[in-house]
């Protein structure tokens, strides 16, 4: 027989710890905790309800285990009852039928709600549209209302919605403002929509969430937020300034390496996908790469 | 041999396949494994189901697909699951001869499909319809690739059996793996019905 | 000819693995294989290895070396872990490169999963199973040990991929259009491709193999609801197994021939689709997911009730509950790309389903926390984990429910709160599950116990050791850190905690030590067993002396109540003293056999040689498996017979002959 | 002589207790006619649905969404009555587990590809 006599504190530093943590888990860097937008404050709010919930299942769990490995251990002179036959009980199992149920109902009903509510961009005929091209390492940005485009930054206006039209031009990355909201994929052959909105200016950052390559902890990019009027000097700013992009500066960009700001104030319209049905693109791919023993060579489908 | 099998499977005169203990558990066993094979080919029909239209510059399905060869392949499987039956049901009546002469008989009907089959893919590339050329076609050949490639393995899988009848007659053994052989065949004609109905047949629906 | 021999070196050694590390493990390996070959020899032992282990089809021994694989693997895994943890806890100096982490944390997840989880599971499957239905052996003895080759080769030619050509280096999904050739050259995915590919055909026969020997193996009056709860996880796992492995295959076969044969499934181009990809992956992910933390469940059943010395609570719900979770695994899988925009509709449906599964878990929880309720308990170190997995897998559970939560997951994938929320499950439910089997069933398999002081100093720095690590991560994944970054800018106030987990796996790590040191003490001075009932068990394989004779049972029992072997205990009609010298006979026992060891190796050199695109060594691989089919297909000589005689001296010399 | 390597069945272990709980239906059958009947009618009807589907389609009778029903029911029929005539699914030992297991896989396997489907349509998008 094993010995007996174990300290028991040990089992609750490990939780203890958890929540010290979480307490002082109020800082600026917990951006889940501080969204500055509506998608990112609604999505918050169903983890707040959810976890709540979950709180309840643990805290339950937790102290009925505590409480039936101390009473019922196997010491010398344990005069709690020993039953070695019970081996069921109809009411009580009914009941852990059914209390989750009631809890998983409590966090189903919200949840389906905002999934659905998050698909719609509200108050908007027209949303500012962005579209956003992944990149082996790198994130390019276009304004196709003002034929201004973006490497690794990109500005929105606050108060308004934003759409982001996403797509891929490299390995699947995920597109994500951790305090505007949550991600969406970028995939080849496949334009995925995306709103997002920032209530108040800032700069705020993004990053791809999903790994695509050696330097893929690197694609961060920045978000500037500025109000609508801001917003719209520096879109025609940028449009009359900055120099046009070329496709020889597209297929640059198409290198797997890394690069720092860039801004355009024009771009060849073949560079992102056209919506075809809905936003989804049938047929072909937008770029044939084409493998060969000299390394890897990017031809831009209009050339074909 | 003694057998501990239960009185009132005794009195239906098992067949000899599952006549011992352990070969009819090989049995069980076959379908477990055909399971398997199911989500296979639901694995391959669901990707051509996605991939039906993306046919970037290759070929769409209406314009690649005719029916003569197809026709006759399902009619040359149809008639091998047929045939096969016929086998089957020779071997319980234990008729060795008719059994074997319908086993041959299935596998000369199953040569004739892969041979048409193979036949049908080579036009095909040769027009230049590869499965490079669009994930539509990627899907096409995989799938039907797989299924004619599971016919080929029936074939060689069945010339190793007929041997074994013929040197050994029927024994729980040798009958077990024909009939084994003969739900693998059967199912392999299933799946050829669903190609035939969702890829040559559907590809035609315009 | 010189010219072949440099084409040889950079392509098996490319410059990029030309690396101190790489070139440590080379030597490491070369080394312990010449210690091996070198001790093998002077002990003449190379006869007694081919005759009792690689060409072996009992059940016993094949879950034996399962289990020596599952703990090389585990240490291997470990390992990559720490190598990872290094990294993270230091952002300014990255101890590991981008390149290699990225190789070592696909190497981790697709070992720990795999080539740790799996065959730890297969190893308490071969060990337990047949003798707890009263078997002699599982249903296709043979099958069983091909499974066991296709396993242990697979897992060869992952590991090694570390040192020849170049590991694989897209996580353990293996998401295109990164494993395209185009962004990723090189033989490194080949080796995933195929290994999986090789190993996944074990593991489907392994699911055949036991889905029947459950179904029709099992002792006279073993109903199935007198199965114990640890047949029936066999029993769903390996009907999980059948359903879930082939989209797997069809996933992975699909990859590589986008790779290999220039097929257009998941390319850039040619219309191709990665979500397709993404979906048939997943389609088999999420089940496999509960196939490993289905077993540890009926590992945990039987050890509570066991140590409770109490009968299992609500037996008839907990079958329902493995039943359902096993229904429902299979319609939940887009919860894990809700981010890519399949559409609200798909996303709630898969949302609700997910959540759906939290209801029978919980059902088993409770039964368990109830089986406790009146019992004794006994704090072994089996049931230590039992104790510890409870909390630890509700959390993981609890959390997995908020990434259920479609509007939080979009916010929380693949961030570290996802890192923490598997590892919960996978440690905290498969891996305790998994030792806690590990330690119950020991002494049935070596005939001593591990040591119970050094198994709790483990215990415990295993179980501090996780929460120290994978606590932070929670919090890291709210401070937005996405996964799979070999090292981080500073200002995002991710390093401390990052540094807090570094200490935790090392705690860890520690533990894997100390249980380490425990197997190897144990052999020497661990505890013998002499009666074949340590733990005064309930369940038929205690019935039997540890280890238990090659044939098992003597005389098959005849079961009349769910516990059997409690139930014979409390009438007093134990097999030992009821086994009269008339009830013995010849038995015929399936025959050692080569053909599955060579199958293996057969499938290694096809695979190898495809991993390197070199077609002659492919087709020397490919006439050594039809060679190897073609023999069994003609091979009559299947069994054996072991003589009456023989049976009854064994027994009686256990002293479990009347008379 | 040896006994074999432990072959009790379910049914066998009822048989032992004497508890025979009596499923007939569950039991196995065997048995063959004097001529292949059977066979003969699978044949032909099997041949039957084939070309009745051939000819739906060459006619185009149909909207494409019925037709492609239809012909995706007649081939469900003829699949059937593969299983049924030829597969001799009803006389084998362990009986019901081959059936349930028949029924969950193609459920499983049609809920695949309808579900991969529906998933892969993005019937979606923010609006
Ligand atoms: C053993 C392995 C295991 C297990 C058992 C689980 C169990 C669960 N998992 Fe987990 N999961 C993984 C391993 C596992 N998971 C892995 C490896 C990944 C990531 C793979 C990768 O991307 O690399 C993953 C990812 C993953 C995701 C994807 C996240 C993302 O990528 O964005 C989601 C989302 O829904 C999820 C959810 C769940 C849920 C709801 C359960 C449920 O089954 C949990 C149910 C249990 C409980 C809820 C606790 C007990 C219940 C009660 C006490 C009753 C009361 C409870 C309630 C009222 C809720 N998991
Ligand atoms: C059962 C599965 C399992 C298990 C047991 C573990 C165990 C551990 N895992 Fe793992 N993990 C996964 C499955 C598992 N993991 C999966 C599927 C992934 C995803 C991979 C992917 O992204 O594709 C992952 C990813 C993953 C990451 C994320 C990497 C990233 O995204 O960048 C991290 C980081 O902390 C991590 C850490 C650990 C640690 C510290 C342990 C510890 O438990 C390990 C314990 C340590 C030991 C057992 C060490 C033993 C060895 C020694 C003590 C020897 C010492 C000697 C020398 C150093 C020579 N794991
Ligand atoms: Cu809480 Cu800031
Ligand atoms: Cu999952």
């Amino acid at each position: 027989m094993p010995k007996r006599r174990r300290r028991w504190p040990y089992r609750y530093i490990a939780p203890l710890v958890l929540v010290g943590l979480l307490v002082s888990g109020c800082g600026q860097q917990y951006v889940l905790l501080h969204p500055v937008g509506p998608v990112g404050k609604s999505e918050l709010h169903l983890l707040i309800l959810a976890s709540l919930a979950m709180g309840i299942v643990i805290a339950l769990v937790l102290i009925l285990l505590a409480i039936t490995v101390i009473r019922f251990r196997d010491k010398p002179g344990n005069r709690a009852p020993y039953t070695p036959n019970w081996h069921g009980n109809k009411t009580l199992e009914t009941i852990w039928w059914i209390v989750p149920v009631v809890l998983l109902t409590v966090i189903a009903i919200p949840m389906v709600n905002q999934t659905f509510a998050l698909a719609k961009v509200p108050k908007a005929k027209d949303p500012v549209v962005i579209d956003v091209t992944s990149l082996t390492w790198k994130w390019l940005f276009q304004y196709p209302g003002h034929h201004v485009a973006t490497v690794n930054y990109l500005e929105i206006p606050t108060g308004e919605p934003v759409l982001f039209e996403l797509t891929a031009d490299s390995p699947m990355n995920t597109f994500w403002i951790p305090q505007l909201g949550g991600m969406e994929y970028t995939m080849p052959n496949r334009v995925l929509p995306l709103w997002l909105e920032a209530d108040k200016p800032g700069v705020y950052w993004g990053h791809s969430g999903n790994y695509s390559g050696i330097e893929f902890e690197k694609m961060f990019f920045d978000v500037k937020a500025v109000s609508p009027a801001a917003f719209n000097r520096w879109l025609n700013q940028t449009h009359q300034t900055a120099p046009p992009m070329t496709m020889q500066d597209y297929h640059a960009l198409l290198k797997f390496n890394t690069v720092g700001y860039q801004t355009y104030g024009n771009y060849p319209t073949d560079t992102f996908p056209s919506v075809m049905s809905g936003y989804t693109l049938t047929g072909s791919g937008m770029y044939l790469i084409e493998h060969n023993q000299h390394g890897l060579k990017y031809v831009p489908m209009s050339n074909k | 041999m003694s057998v501990p099998v239960a009185k009132e499977e005794m009195e239906q005169h098992l067949p000899l396949e599952f006549a011992d203990e352990k070969e009819s558990i090989k049995i069980t066993g076959f379908w477990m494994f055909l399971v398997t094979d199911v989500m296979i080919f639901g694995s391959l029909f669901s990707s051509y189901a996605v991939y039906r239209t993306s046919v970037a510059q290759g070929p769409s399905a209406y314009q690649l697909f005719s029916f003569g060869p197809v026709i006759l392949e399902t009619v040359l499987l149809l008639t091998s699951s047929f045939t096969i039956g016929l086998s089957i049901y020779s071997m319980r009546r234990q008729n060795k001869q008719a059994t074997i002469a319908w086993l041959i008989v299935t596998l000369l009907l199953g040569a004739g499909f892969v041979i048409s089959e193979v036949h049908d893919f080579v036009g095909y590339v040769a027009a230049g319809a590869t499965w490079h050329q669009s994930a539509f076609l990627s899907a096409f050949f995989i799938l039907v690739g797989t299924h004619g490639a599971h016919v080929t393995f029936g074939i060689l899988w069945a010339t190793t059996l007929l041997i074994q009848l013929i040197r050994r007659g029927f024994t729980p053994v040798t009958t077990r793996k024909l009939f084994t052989f003969s739900l693998y065949w059967h199912f392999l004609d299933i799946v050829w019905i669903f190609i035939f109905t969702f890829v040559y047949l559907n590809g035609k629906i315009v | 000819m010189p010219s072949f021999v440099l084409y040889l070196i950079h392509t098996l050694f490319p410059h990029d693995v030309r690396r101190p590390t790489e070139l440590g493990a080379d030597f490491l390996i070369i080394m312990s294989g010449v210690i091996i070959v070198y001790y093998l020899t002077k002990q003449k032992k190379w006869r007694y290895l081919w005759d009792e282990w690689l060409t072996t089809v009992d059940h016993k021994k094949i879950g034996i070396m399962y289990l020596i694989a599952a703990i090389a693997m585990l240490f291997r895994g470990g390992v990559d872990a720490l190598m990872l943890r290094t990294n993270l806890a230091l952002p300014t100096t990255p101890v590991i490169s981008a390149s290699e982490y990225n190789e070592v944390f696909t190497t981790h997840g697709t070992i720990m999963i795999f080539f740790m989880a799996m065959p730890l599971i297969f190893a308490l499957w071969n060990v337990a199973v047949p003798l707890m239905i009263g078997a002699r052996d599982v249903a296709f003895p043979r099958l069983n040990a091909m499974s066991f080759w296709l396993f242990a080769f697979g897992a060869l030619l992952l590991n090694i991929s570390f040192v020849i050509g170049g590991s694989p280096n897209a996580g353990w999904t293996a998401y295109p259009p990164y494993t395209g050739v185009a962004f990723n050259p090189g033989p490194g995915e080949n080796y995933f491709f195929l290994s999986l590919l090789i190993a996944g055909m074990g593991t489907t026969m392994t699911g055949i193999n036991f889905l029947v020997t459950t179904l029709r193996m099992r002792a006279p009056g073993m109903t199935l609801m007198k199965m114990p709860m640890f047949v029936w996880t066999t029993l769903t796992t390996a009907a999980l197994i059948l359903f879930a492995f082939p989209p797997l295959t069809v996933a992975l076969a699909m990859s590589l021939f986008d790779r290999l044969f220039g097929s257009s499934f998941f390319t850039l181009t040619h219309g191709g689709m990665p979500m397709m990809y993404v979906n048939l992956f997943w389609l088999f992910g999420h089940p496999e997911v509960y196939i490993v933390v289905l077993p540890a469940f009926g590992v945990f059943s039987e050890v509570v009730a066991t140590y409770s010395r109490k009968a299992l609570f609500g037996y008839s719900a907990m079958v329902l509950s493995v039943l359902a979770i096993m229904f429902l695994s299979y319609g939940t899988w887009v919860h894990h790309f809700f981010t890519m925009g399949a559409g609200p509709a798909v996303n709630a449906f898969f949302g609700l389903s997910t959540m759906l599964i939290a209801i029978p878990t919980g059902v088993k929880i409770f039964n368990w926390i109830f089986t406790m309720w009146g019992g004794r308990i006994q704090l072994t170190t089996a049931m230590l984990y039992q104790i510890a997995f409870i909390p630890t897998f509700v959390i993981g559970g609890a959390t997995g429910i908020l990434l259920a939560t479609v509007p939080a997951d979009y916010q929380l994938h693949n961030t570290y709160f996802l890192v923490a929320h598997f590892h919960n499950v996978l440690i905290g439910g498969v891996l305790f599950g998994l030792l806690s089997g590990t330690y119950y069933w020991w002494p049935k398999m070596f005939g001593h116990k591990l040591d119970e002081r050094q198994g709790k100093w483990a215990f415990w720095l295993y179980f501090i050791g996780f929460w120290v690590t994978f606590g932070p991560q929670y919090l890291l994944g709210l401070e937005g850190m996405t996964r799979r970054m070999y090292t981080y800018p500073l200002g995002f106030g991710w390093h401390e905690l990052n540094v807090i987990s570094t200490v935790g796996a090392f705690i860890m790590g520690a533990g894997f030590v100390v249980m380490v040191y425990n197997v190897l003490y144990s052999l020497k001075y661990g505890e013998r067993d002499l009666t074949g009932d340590p733990w005064d068990g309930r369940t038929l394989e205690w019935a039997l002396p540890s280890p238990a004779p090659e044939y098992n049972f003597a005389r098959i029992p005849v079961v009349t109540a769910r516990d059997a072997w409690w139930d014979m205990k409390q009438k007093g009609q134990t097999l030992a003293n009821s086994l009269s010298s008339h009830d013995i006979s010849t038995l015929e026992m399936p025959k050692n056999t080569p053909v599955p060891f060579l199958l293996g190796l057969s499938f290694f050199v096809v695979g190898f040689g495809m991993t390197f695109e070199w077609w002659i060594i492919v087709a020397i691989g490919a006439i050594g498996v039809v060679a190897s089919l073609l023999y069994s297909a003609f091979d009559y000589d299947e069994h054996k017979h072991i003589n009456a005689d023989v049976i009854r001296r064994t027994e009686s010399a256990l002293g479990r002959l009347q008379g | 002589m040896a006994e074999k390597l432990q072959f009790q069945s379910e049914a066998t272990a009822r048989a032992h207790e004497g508890e025979d709980e009596g499923l007939p239906s569950l039991l196995p059958r065997f048995g063959e006619e004097k001529f292949p009947w059977i066979q003969v009618w699978g044949y032909i009807g099997s041949l039957v649905l084939t070309f009745a589907a051939l000819i739906l389609v060459i006619d185009h009778v149909l909207p494409p969404v019925a037709l492609l029903s239809v012909i995706l029911t007649l081939a469900v029929g003829q699949a059937a009555l593969q299983i049924g005539v030829f597969m001799h699914v009803r006389e084998s030992r362990g009986l019901a587990w081959q059936m349930v297991f028949l029924g969950l896989v193609l459920l499983m396997a049609a809920g695949m590809v309808g579900m991969s489907i529906w998933i892969m349509l993005f019937k979606s998008g923010v609006s």
